[in-house]
């Protein structure tokens, strides 16, 4: 049993559009940042979590996740353990 | 009991001129504190003594001046020195506001500095148990090319609406202006209002023995440790790297704090609350103690922190939001608990009353601080500092201003600039009609919101101040501006009853600044004398200056004013309504060009004196003009300040979607009488036959009145010049906003 | 009617809305409390309201989607009970898989408080029979995160299945992108259950009541309420 | 000159409250995922860029961050070439 740190990364499912993304797009052009393709904005989430090991901290997280930490309709989520 | 203070476990920096320095006190500032206590100070001790004696919570400079704000009147319950004003609006209930600036927070993060202002200010208002109904927001930026304005705009604006949004009280008024000098300090002064029972107001002052000291709301972090001495310091060019931990608003706590606090007021259980503001825990505590003749002892190891090793030194430094300190009847503990515990917040006792007038801090047993209370806050420093007249500049003659090729264009332009453009892209962003009892949204004179849905009663307020009126003529700026806020109340058909003011200036040490202060305090006093409109609370906020080029910002002391209507259902409002309606102008119309928005848009000088204001004018005009309201006889209403008479029309238009046919008037400069700023007057329509009637009714009340022309049409048409099309102004006039702020972040 | 209305931690439109149900029902409804785990008796309609329920932290309505009131209400919808989401509750509808779909940032990405105009898609619901199919209806929005959005499929069959029921058009009833002022699919303001008894929607008719607030365009939800409950 | 994806995550600064994060452990715990202590939560953003090189988007996506990206005042930022 430790502190494990992890990090979830939630982001959105191709298709869905993303209003945050495109005004950042634009933005970033306006202000001279030349090449800026497609933006797409996620979350991360760095977590304290105490757990028997990594592959239980893992286990759990997904539990979180798709519980409430990623509205699965419309994201998708990664779980790494950190340290 | 003075024991003597001494930590013992880490190793106390040594107490330099350097560190003095650092907490912002003056040599001979220190040496009044060693006088006073009689030995070196602990770290501690010198935060603590940093934080009371800085300029924004020991009011230095400006104490001796502000006595002379008259105060008193039957219907104040409480003036300044709490949390926030009380005034009586009758069937037992009172109105509780106050106005405060984060000035310097929003400079350094806009978006934070400006969530957190409207947090403090909504906690001073719920602190004393009033829920709050309304909030203002008077802000003022540098010019819109400065390279940091659109986005100090983009961050303040989101964060002003942020935290009221989700707070849940809608924020109905507020002001926006662009000037050169405010490029390296903004201005973010928050207003909020709120009701409760005349009998169910809650104070600071501590009272009893042995009464237990409960912390409550969210947790303590290292957030703006040295927040208030940093908002007595002057910008230079370092500080924008020299950033201390910024202060977070989460507006989702106070809503929390705010349904625990009142469920908590339901019942007797409550001795005295304090919001914990600038200075946090020092502030409050020493306030809650001093003002009931009792000591305090802390014991910060039962503080709720958000962060390990925390030392006592940044406990009472921390400037975390969302927290309120509390005196409990001790027999209500577990009661208030439950009620902290079912709301999600922390609750805990965190020391208690004493009667030895000290302020004694033990953190793990070890006495940190051990301070005499009372000359804290009493013995501050009191300075009289030199202060300079302005030397009176020259009145501007019309025939001095050349006149613009069309007034219809000049009017056209005007109504395009920045600070007379339409400021909806800001207003859209605030939720202004959140609990449904927004009667005047913003975009009228004063905003009202009654009471509830089935009384007639209903308040009026506005924030106004004209900063380069005050720039040019301290004493009148200061008139002026109160008596704007008085002329808007009045304008919608109000009662005006009192004010609450934000004095934002530069450097005090500069005698020509100390010369602003002093002149437009003085003003707002006559003002408030004259028109029986006192001040019931405030906040100073000086050092508003940016070193780099030595600019101090204008002088602009807010005024934000509030009125009671008792039946909303016969107020005006500045719409034209109906075609064939007259327009008429009370007040005298003379052509005063200096200082007007005319002069600097379309002639390109910021020169002159600015129009003097007569209360005595002002008293009879309005009291005429909120007569006439009150009786229904007039249709629509308007005051007329910045830009003059066209342009107050041209706002009556739009509003109404009708146009105006105006007449030429017989005048030696016609574009002084159209554009001239005159104070005392106000626009207003009513059908023919009424206006017949006013205007004689006026005349024998020596009102000046004139007929200007008729409510028609869908454009703006004036003499022989192309009318203007109303969807070509307001195009102009909402573009001007949206257009500029385009892709600001 | 005897309706409940539900307070989340951060709900602040829950006595806007529950004036308005009295108003039109002569009833005071009853203010439930999110921690409860079940419903007052012979509630006929659930009522979520407006807000930033748990500060939309997260996302707007996740965690207050997950409240424990949130399991009898999803039973109460079963038994095809009425439940009505405005603005923060049809987020939390959404977010609790009672309707389909999400609620993004508003596509220019600022709060947006105005009247707008809504037409009436469908009159045959318990919710807009005192409208007219068509009608055009004035009342505010106030949101930042109201920009509804699902998959194609979704939004094909949410047409074709007609539980689009409010629409922002302009003042003359026709869609457009201005009058789209968050930059929902379709246009789509407001969106009903399958069974059409549960609905979700971003405008706030309880602030559009009576004259003195700008419009009754409202009125009429509230209004269809009472006379379905006289109707059954 | 190819297009390049790079990920940019924008945290809080340490010591900076996040009252999301405070949130979201709430919600965790109330939802029986055990022994969650802090969250915090942060933005990814996932950015197509034309570049020469990723030196070269390294840079402009560095000067991004700074402008309009990250809130420095508040925020750390980290820029990572993925593909
Ligand atoms: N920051 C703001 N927030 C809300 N309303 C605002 C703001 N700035 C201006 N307004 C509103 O826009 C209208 C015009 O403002 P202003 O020109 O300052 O009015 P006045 O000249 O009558 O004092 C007022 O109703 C005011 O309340
Ligand atoms: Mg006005």
């Amino acid at each position: 049993m430790g502190t494990l740190k992890a990090r979830v990364t939630v982001t959105l499912k191709n298709g869905i559009l993303d209003p945050q993304g495109k005004a950042i797009e634009g933005a970033l052009t306006g202000l001279g940042i030349s090449g800026v393709g497609a933006v797409r904005q996620g979350k991360v989430f760095d977590i304290e979590l105490n757990a028997a090991n990594a592959q239980d901290a893992k286990t759990q997280l997904e539990a979180a996740c798709q519980k409430l930490l990623a509205n699965t309709v419309i994201e998708n989520y990664a779980v790494e353990i950190v340290a | 009991m003075t024991a003597q203070a001494k930590r013992t476990d880490v190793a106390a920096p040594q107490i330099t001129p350097e560190l003095i320095a650092a907490h912002g006190l003056k040599p001979d500032e220190y040496q009044r504190f060693i006088a006073l206590i009689g030995r070196e100070p602990t770290m501690t001790e010198l935060g603590i003594v940093s934080a009371m004696w800085n300029e924004h919570c020991s009011y230095k400079s400006s104490r001796l001046h502000l006595k002379k704000l008259p105060t008193k009147a039957p219907w104040v319950i409480q003036g300044p020195g709490e949390n926030a004003g009380v005034i009586d609006i009758g069937d037992g209930e009172a109105a509780i506001f106050k106005m405060e600036s984060h000035n310097h927070p929003s400079y350094i993060e806009p978006f934070q500095g400006a969530t957190t202002g409207v947090g403090g200010i909504l906690r001073d208002v719920f602190t004393m148990g009033a829920r709050p109904i309304a909030c203002m927001n008077a802000l003022r930026f540098g010019a819109p090319e400065h390279h940091k304005t659109k986005h100090l705009v983009a961050g303040v604006v989101a964060g002003v609406g942020a935290y009221g949004n989700s707070f849940g009280v809608p924020t109905v008024g507020g002001e926006v202006n662009f000037h050169t000098r405010y490029d390296g300090n903004c201005l973010v002064n928050a207003f909020a209002l709120g009701l409760a029972k005349t009998d169910a107001i809650f104070y600071a002052k501590a009272t009893g023995v042995g009464m237990p000291i409960v912390y409550l709301g969210s947790k303590t972090g290292r957030d703006g440790i040295h927040g208030a001495t940093m908002a007595s310091a002057e910008f230079d060019e370092k500080s924008d790297e020299k950033r201390p931990t910024v202060q977070v608003g989460d507006p989702f706590a106070e809503k929390l704090l705010l349904e625990a606090c009142l469920e908590l007021m339901q019942e007797d259980t409550i001795i005295a609350i304090q919001d914990m503001g600038a200075a946090g825990l020092t502030c409050s505590a020493v306030e809650m103690g001093a003002k009931g003749n009792l000591g305090i002892e802390l014991h910060l190891e039962n503080v709720p922190c958000r962060e390990s090793g925390m030392t006592a030194y940044e406990m009472m430094l921390s400037e975390s939001q969302e927290r309120m300190l509390m005196v409990l009847k001790p027999e209500k503990e577990e009661q208030a608990r439950a009620i902290f515990r079912k709301w999600g917040l922390d609750f805990a006792v965190i020391g208690k009353t004493t009667d030895t007038l000290r302020f004694v801090i033990k953190h793990n047993g070890i006495v940190e601080a051990d301070l005499p209370i009372k000359e804290l806050g009493d013995e501050a420093p009191l300075y009289d500092r030199p202060h300079e007249k302005k030397k009176a500049q020259v009145m501007v003659s019309a025939e001095s201003v050349p006149a613009p090729n069309s007034l219809l264009g000049a009017l056209q332009k005007l109504m395009g600039t920045p600070d007379l453009a339409s400021r909806r892209w800001v207003w859209e962003q605030y939720d202004h009609i959140i609990l449904g009892n927004t009667l005047q949204r913003p975009g009228g004179d004063a905003a009202v919101v009654r009471l509830d849905m089935n009384r007639g009663k209903a308040l009026a307020m506005t924030c106004d101040v004209t900063p380069r009126y005050c720039s040019a003529d301290p004493y009148e700026g200061g008139k002026q501006a109160v008596a704007e806020a008085w002329r808007n109340i009045t304008a919608v058909g109000g009662e005006p009853l009192a004010i609450t003011d934000n004095l934002n200036f530069g450097s005090p040490e500069r005698p020509e600044i100390m010369g602003e202060f002093v002149g437009c305090v003085e003003g707002i006093a006559e003002a408030c004398k004259v028109l029986n409109f006192p001040v019931v609370s405030g906040n100073v906020s000086l050092y508003n200056e940016n070193k780099v080029t030595g600019a101090a910002i204008l002088p602009t002391p807010t005024i934000g004013g509030v009125g009671i209507l008792p039946d909303w259902k016969k107020m005006a409002t500045i719409a034209f309504k109906n075609k064939g309606d007259v327009i008429l102008v009370f007040g005298e119309c003379s052509g005063w060009l200096g200082q007007s928005v005319y002069l600097r848009e379309i002639a390109g000088k910021e020169t002159g004196a600015p129009p003097p204001v007569n209360l005595e004018t002002e008293q009879r005009n309005g009291d005429f003009v909120r007569t006439l309201i009150r009786s229904e006889r007039v249709t629509a209403c308007h005051d007329c300040s910045d830009g003059g008479l066209l342009v107050a029309i041209a706002e009556m238009a739009l509003a109404g979607k009708i146009g105006a046919a105006l007449e030429s008037q017989n005048v030696p400069h016609p574009h002084a009488f159209w554009f001239g700023e005159d104070q005392a007057r106000y626009v207003v329509t009513a059908n023919k036959a009424e206006a017949e009637k006013i205007v004689a009714e006026a005349k024998k009340a020596n009102i000046p009145a004139l007929r200007l022309g008729i409510v028609q049409g869908s454009a703006i048409a004036l003499g022989g010049e192309a009318s203007l099309e109303l969807t070509t102004l307001a195009e102009t006039h909402e573009d001007w906003f949206p257009n500029y702020m385009k892709g600001g972040f | 009617m005897k309706s409940a209305v539900i307070v989340f931690p951060g709900s602040n439109r829950e006595r806007d809305l529950s004036l308005a149900l009295e108003k039109a029902s002569g009833h005071k409804s009853v203010m439930v409390w999110h921690g409860d785990t079940a419903l007052p008796k012979d509630i006929d309609l659930v009522a979520l309201p407006g807000g930033f329920s748990y500060g939309d932290y997260l996302r707007c309505g996740a965690i207050a989607a997950r409240a424990n009131i949130m399991d009898p209400v999803r039973e109460h919808a079963k038994r095809g009970g009425y439940v009505l989401g405005v603005c923060n509750g049809f987020q939390i509808l959404c977010e609790s898989g009672l309707l389909p779909g999400v609620l993004q940032r508003n596509a220019k990405l600022h709060f947006i408080c105005r009247d707008v105009h809504l037409r009436v898609e469908r009159n045959d619901t318990a919710f807009t029979s005192a409208y007219q199919k068509g009608d055009v209806i004035k009342v505010p929005v106030a949101h930042g995160e109201g920009n509804y959005t699902a998959d194609a499929e979704t939004l094909k069959k949410l047409e074709s299945d007609n539980r689009i029921l409010f629409r922002y058009v302009n003042a003359n009833g026709e869609t457009d992108e201005r009058s789209n002022i968050n930059g929902a699919s379709l246009s789509i303001a407001g969106i009903t259950s399958e069974n059409g008894r549960v609905l979700g929607m971003m405008p706030h008719p309880e602030n559009a009541i009576e004259m003195p607030q700008g419009s009754t365009g409202g009125l009429g939800m509230f209004q269809s309420l009472q006379n379905t409950r006289k109707a059954a």
